[in-house]
């Protein structure tokens, strides 16, 4: 429990970092006591990584100090950061695709041969990485190359990473964002052996829920400024949210329900796997069709093939009534169909272009003439999109990399609502969007339906799926296991099935 | 065509129709006398032509006829087909070491002398004098330059104002020669070491209209210079005959082959082609 | 937020330029002649073949890929261009040819780099050797005479003052120029560059934007080989030799980074200038050709670590 | 799960052996000289200095590198052995003073790109005419002769009936091969081509690793350099040209990808075996110079394409 009468593991006093366009922190102090909990929430943009970066040496401040136990420090690299005990996740995952999941996990603490300094012990490697991994509850192949993981399963990897040293702080900048519920309890278990142990913890989440169950202190970060810190019992949900965003929020899934139309997109006996079962299902036009299943159920892998990635074995997939070949995103695309991707660093975005053509980039043929662009048509659309989001940006020639990781998803979103494709497939939409942003696309998500589109919400957050959807088809090891709607929806029904059980009375 | 004994023609490179000339005097004496023959061209890299040379060893071919990159480099190609007991004739560029049993060239110092003593009378033993160099470390551009500025240095009126690398390239030669135009005002003459470049050279000297003030001595007599020379821009080459010497060392080989002897250094002249 | 910092962006911006026009200086200091407008001018069309060639590699680098076979393509189309003017005296139907064979390597690069989804290092290195090839199969080793009043034009005639090849090139950046910055092309390029699968999940037609790069790579090809014949009046099989590096050393000194995604024709260029430049001046100055290699290496050497250098102090963090 | 299919996924680790393999069958049945011993013998001799050139690149390229300076290294380092050679008659003070050159030209091209953060290619294209120019200078264009017993043994001598370099490049595979798969050096080479800013972040120390690749890469150039000038028994100034562009092929016929990250040197040297025994096949099948590029380009590609075919039927997707 974060005791005030011993010396902070860390201070941070007056920290100002700026960008050019943003002042992303302007004098934060924020003190983080050992064994403690300390939550950090803020909007979109608020500066959270930016303060946790700078913390983790990958930025420099422009003032301001750092004192590690009391003393001065001067991190202006990873390593030192590392050397004073600070361990990091990263917003944005930072693994070797090509490398194994042991070696990433121990890709800065890699064992070496007794006596022999420079040899990597291949032999300890495997087991320490299997024994974090263990500790988090989880049965990754430790052989297995990251880049064949699921977000899920690359997410846990981050965070194994990150406890292979010798830890004094570890930072987590989002690490739920792509987890389920059962990885998350796992991984406040872990939290909570390691801040038996002494160690602090600074925790970054959009999941208020989350935060209140796992934090001790709470500090409220807005356009770089600390709002409040405080310990977590003197404050309640409300009150964070409303000192976040500047209002309460009261209603989250508020949407009225579109009128259902006929079949938009008819899936019939769809063969993901040869040795595995067909899928069909049917999402009508102006509805909203909730996808859940465990991580590794198979949704992902669903949704990719209706857009024409990996390999499918058999069935068909009918539009609008017609058959339709989705071999490749382009066709699917042409055939008006859009996917939302989970990842949106390696697959939703161009980094180094800008917010304004990466909007576009779905669309550059509505914006041109004869292939030329037209710059009036495109910063219609792109100022459009920005205001309707909300996108945080200094400028729409931005480029997205210099984003906040939240900001970076609504670009992603925008470029699939600029298309309005008739299905709309949505990967993990409102992965790392504060709450006040949610609510936000919750609306334009149910205005798609409300204009006849068809949506796919695939989402690992339940009651996202439960609130948002008008019906939700349950997976469970690529099979679907249950279909459930109106009053039957809740969570608990889903996530029975989900974990294999059956339908209440069904 | 087991019966026809093998020559095997090593060549430093059919990059330059010199050697290509060399190379079809070789081929139509070759089919004349009903030998068999092998041609690798090594691209001036003198490795790839011990490869190739270890290769001829290998195909098991009766002579070696080797036009070699570069006289030292060449040493050890020899001494392999010493060791296989294979003989060898060199043609155009002698070896340093190994056993020969017949070189056959002309002389490229020689060449550039006969040069340099024509372009020095036709401007009156005094002016300024640019040289355009082949490729740097090159032997074709070593030996010739060597003869030339033999030459120069006997005449203490004339100045060589510049002295640069082309590369053995027309484009290269004619960018340069652009170049030194703009720097030099007045230039009475330029060698270059071989017709390729001299021919760009022209094409600057032409395009600045300062071809009637700029005598060009070129080198190799290729059919283009030739026809430069008839039409009065170039004003002299200097001939290898390549196709003389292509044919010369297969009837050299030939007679290798018949068990008769032949002379230690048979000497293809030189002729100054001008108009 | 911040003040603007006007003077460190445009040193950011537009280093290599200033380090260009450095260079001009200080050559001029060091030689009075290289301070001349017809200097200038024998600069700017020595540059053109090269400028023509780095423009087309620009959009190859663009996307990430490479082309090696430039060289080997000069040399191809310039010598059946040659060859088509000799047989029909027709100088119309050479350029025709020249830019033809120019279109088809860069044909079959595209096909094998964007369909075949080979490494484009390997199969340009490949048809850079059967470009070479084919060359020397069909000229025999022996360069063709190149003899028409139009290409006499082409290579050493002016319009307005201005040489011909010279114009010829500042059409082809202005085009490339266009094409990259304002049309749906050229925005898939960058976008390409910078993450060719998230652009393939976005339903763009990563193939045929590929494929298309370099066919326009190809096209310059061919189109400096026909400034190459009409300022030499002869094909040269051995022509081009070592083209493509200078090509992509200009792309990169103008900023262009070989993994795709950032930079531009302009950048290029300015680097096709400081390669032009840089030879002219050695050439000038009379440098020994013993030397002009170092110096060329340390000129190169020296302008990036000042670019970087502008980059660095015009850097936030 | 699919069911493992261990026919499909040797075809595909190994597609490019068998290529070699097929490769090495036709030239026998086309030429039954081609299947000899002595004949194997002399291709592995001569494929000896490119492979020991393609080890170092290997890593080079695995980190996301390239280096273009190894052919200039080459000509630097051997010119100044034999000078040292005949200066002090001293056979090992020749061989040290190889190593030690390309051990500086690496140092020069690491320091650069590491910490300066230039671009690889341009470091290397500046260091590449550097090494030219200074070897040009130092031997006035010159070669220099190599008088040494040890040096013909290095170059033409047989320990166990295998010649010495193929011995001395044997050992390099070894050591570069263990070196990458079983110390931190390696994996970290792997990593930081696989992901640079996640090593960055991670705190591994990116510049020294990379630093260091170029020293290898540096050193394994003198090596070559000293096979070299003991094969021919002199030193060529403009020994090495064009040798930076075959060993990139090796590199990249082997399966390392030039972006980074993934392959190895076994890949490697059956690339520079592919390219050493086509050079020997089409001499000694007596195929014209002429059409030799063409067939080398020919079967590049094919190569290439057959590897990639048989990746495609083992991707599961
Ligand atoms: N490298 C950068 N260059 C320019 N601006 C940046 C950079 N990194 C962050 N910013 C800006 O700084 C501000 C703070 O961003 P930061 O990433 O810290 O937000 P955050 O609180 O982590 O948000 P999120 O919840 O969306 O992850 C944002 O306005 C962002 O645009
Ligand atoms: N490209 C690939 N190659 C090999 N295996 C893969 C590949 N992509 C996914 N998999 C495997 O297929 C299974 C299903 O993956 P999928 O991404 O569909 O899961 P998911 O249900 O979306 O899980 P999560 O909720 O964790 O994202 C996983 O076991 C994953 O490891
Ligand atoms: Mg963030
Ligand atoms: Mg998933």
């Amino acid at each position: 429990m974060g005791d005030k009468e011993v010396d902070p593991i860390l201070s941070m006093e007056g920290i100002c970092k700026s960008f050019p366009g943003v002042k992303a922190l302007d004098g934060v102090d924020f003190s983080l006591w050992p064994k403690e909990v300390h939550a950090l929430v803020g909007e979109n943009g608020a500066g959270k990584s930016t303060l946790i970066k700078i913390l983790a040496g990958v930025y420099k401040m422009d003032s301001g100090k750092i004192l590690v136990e009391g003393r001065p420090v001067d991190i202006s690299s990873p390593r030192q950061a590392q050397e004073h005990g600070i361990s990091v996740v990263h917003q944005e995952f930072t693994l070797v695709p090509q490398m194994t999941v042991a070696e990433n996990i121990m890709l800065s603490n890699m064992p070496s041969i007794p006596g022999l300094r420079s040899l990597v012990d291949k032999k300890t490697m495997v087991y320490e990485s299997e024994k974090i991994l263990n500790g988090l509850g989880v049965d990754i192949d430790v052989f297995a190359p990251v880049r064949l993981l699921t977000m899920a399963e690359q997410q846990i990897v981050e965070i194994a990473k990150a406890l292979s040293g010798k830890t004094r702080i570890l930072v987590m900048d989002e690490p739920t964002a792509a987890l389920s519920n059962v990885e998350v309890e796992r991984l406040f278990d872990v939290i909570r052996t390691l801040v038996s142990k002494g160690i602090a913890v600074i925790y970054i989440s959009h999941k208020l829920e989350e935060v209140f169950r796992i934090s001790h202190r709470i500090t409220v970060l807005r356009d770089g400024r600390v709002v409040s810190s405080s310990p977590i019992s003197e404050v309640t949900r409300n009150e964070v949210v409303k000192q976040m965003v500047g209002r309460e929020l009261t209603t989250m899934y508020d949407r009225c329900k579109a009128d259902i139309g006929g079949p938009a997109m008819e899936v019939k006996g769809l063969l993901l796997d040869p040795a595995g079962e067909p899928i069909s299902f049917t999402v009508h036009e102006g509805e909203i069709l909730g996808i859940a299943g465990l991580m590794g159920a198979g949704q992902i892998q669903l949704a990719r093939a209706l857009f024409g990635i990996g390999r499918t074995y058999g069935g068909e997939v009918l539009l609008r009534g017609r058959p339709a070949s989705l071999s490749s995103p382009s066709k699917a695309v042409r055939s008006g169909v859009g996917l939302v991707t989970e990842n949106r660093k390696e697959e939703g975005l161009v980094q180094l272009l800008s917010v304004s053509k990466n909007i576009t980039i779905t669309v550059l043929d509505a914006i041109s003439r004869r292939g030329v662009l037209s710059s009036w048509m495109e910063d219609r659309i792109v100022t459009e999109k920005i205001e309707e989001l909300d996108i945080r940006t200094p400028s729409p020639k931005q480029p997205v990399m210099n984003l906040s990781g939240g900001n970076q998803q609504k670009v992603v979103l925008a470029k699939w609502l600029a298309v309005d494709p008739d299905v709309m497939i949505m990967c993990e939409p409102t992965r790392g969007i504060d709450v006040g942003a949610k609510a936000e696309i919750y609306r334009l998500i149910g205005g798609m339906a409300k204009n006849g589109k068809a949506v796919l919400l695939i989402s690992s957050e339940i009651p996202e799926v439960v609130g948002m959807s008008d019906r939700v088809l349950v997976l469970h090891s690529g099979r679907v296991v249950g279909e459930l709607m109106g009053d039957e929806c809740t969570q608990e029904a889903v996530l029975r099935l989900a974990t294999g059980g059956s339908v209440v009375g069904a | 065509s087991a019966a026809a004994p093998k020559i095997g023609l090593a060549i430093s490179t059919l990059n330059n129709p010199f050697f290509v000339d060399l190379r079809d005097g070789a081929l139509e004496e070759a089919k004349k006398a009903g030998l068999g023959i092998t041609v690798a061209d090594a691209q001036n890299d003198p490795n790839r032509q011990l490869s190739q040379v270890e290769n001829f060893i290998q195909q098991g071919v009766n002579i070696i006829l080797v036009n070699p990159c570069d006289s030292a480099a060449i040493v050890s190609a020899i001494k392999a087909a010493n060791r296989a007991k294979i003989p060898v004739i060199t043609v155009d560029r002698g070896a340093d070491g190994g056993e020969v049993i017949c070189h056959i060239a002309s002389d490229n110092v020689q060449g550039g002398q006969m040069a340099g003593e024509y372009l020095a009378k036709l401007i009156g033993y005094k002016g300024k004098v640019v040289e355009i160099q082949g490729i740097p470390g090159a032997s074709a551009a070593r030996d010739r330059g060597k003869g030339f500025n033999e030459v120069m240095k006997k005449y203490p009126n004339i100045k060589i104002v510049a002295r640069q690398e082309a590369g053995f390239d027309r484009a290269k030669g004619m960018t340069v020669m652009e170049n030194i135009l703009q720097a030099q005002p007045d230039i009475d003459g330029v060698f270059c070491h071989n017709d390729e470049m001299a021919l760009g050279a022209l094409r600057a000297i032409e395009a600045a209209g300062r071809l009637s003030a700029i005598k060009i001595v070129g080198f190799d007599a290729t059919d283009d210079a030739i026809k430069a020379v008839k039409d009065g821009k170039l004003v002299a080459t200097v001939a290898q005959k390549p196709r003389a010497m292509g044919s010369m060392a297969v009837t050299v080989a030939k007679r290798v082959l018949d068990g008769a002897k032949v002379d230690a250094f048979i000497p293809v002249p030189l002729e100054l082609v001008a108009k | 937020m911040l003040a603007p910092r006007p003077v460190i962006d445009i040193l950011r911006r537009y280093g290599m330029t200033f380090i260009l026009l450095a260079m001009i200086a200080a050559l001029s200091f060091m030689n009075p002649r290289f301070f001349s407008v017809s200097n200038f001018l024998t600069i700017m069309r020595q540059v053109a073949i090269n400028g023509a060639l780095a423009a087309g590699m620009t959009m190859v680098i663009l996307t990430g890929g490479i082309d090696l076979s430039v060289g080997g393509n000069v040399a191809l189309a310039g010598c059946f261009a040659a060859g088509a003017l000799q047989s029909t005296g027709n100088p119309w139907i050479a350029i025709v040819v020249a830019l033809g064979v120019g279109l088809m390597i860069g044909m079959v690069n595209g096909f094998f780099v964007s369909y075949a989804k080979l490494p484009p290092f390997i199969v340009t290195l490949a048809t850079l050797a059967l470009a070479r090839g084919f060359t020397l199969v069909y000229t025999e080793g022996r360069p063709i005479l190149v003899d028409s009043p139009i290409f006499e034009v082409i290579g050493g005639g002016f319009l307005a003052g201005v040489p011909v090849p010279v114009l010829i090139v500042a059409v082809v950046y202005l085009i490339v120029g266009f094409v990259l910055n304002r049309t749906k092309f050229g925005r898939l390029v960058y976008a390409i560059g910078g993450n060719e699968q998230a652009c393939r999940l976005s339903g763009v037609n990563v193939e045929r934007t590929k494929m298309l790069v370099y066919v326009w790579c190809g096209l310059l090809a061919g189109l400096s080989s026909v400034i190459l014949s009409a300022r030499l009046l002869s094909a040269q099989p051995t022509a081009g030799t070592g083209y493509e590096l200078d090509a992509i050393a200009a792309v990169i000194l103008g900023g262009t980074s070989l993994s795709g995604g950032e930079g531009g024709v302009g950048g290029t260029l300015v680097g096709a200038f400081i390669i032009g430049v840089l030879a002219n001046g050695l050439n000038l100055l009379n440098v020994s050709p013993f030397y002009q290699d170092v110096a060329k290496g340390a000129v190169i050497l020296a302008a990036v670590l000042m670019d970087k250098a502008f980059h660095s102090t015009a850097d936030a963090r």
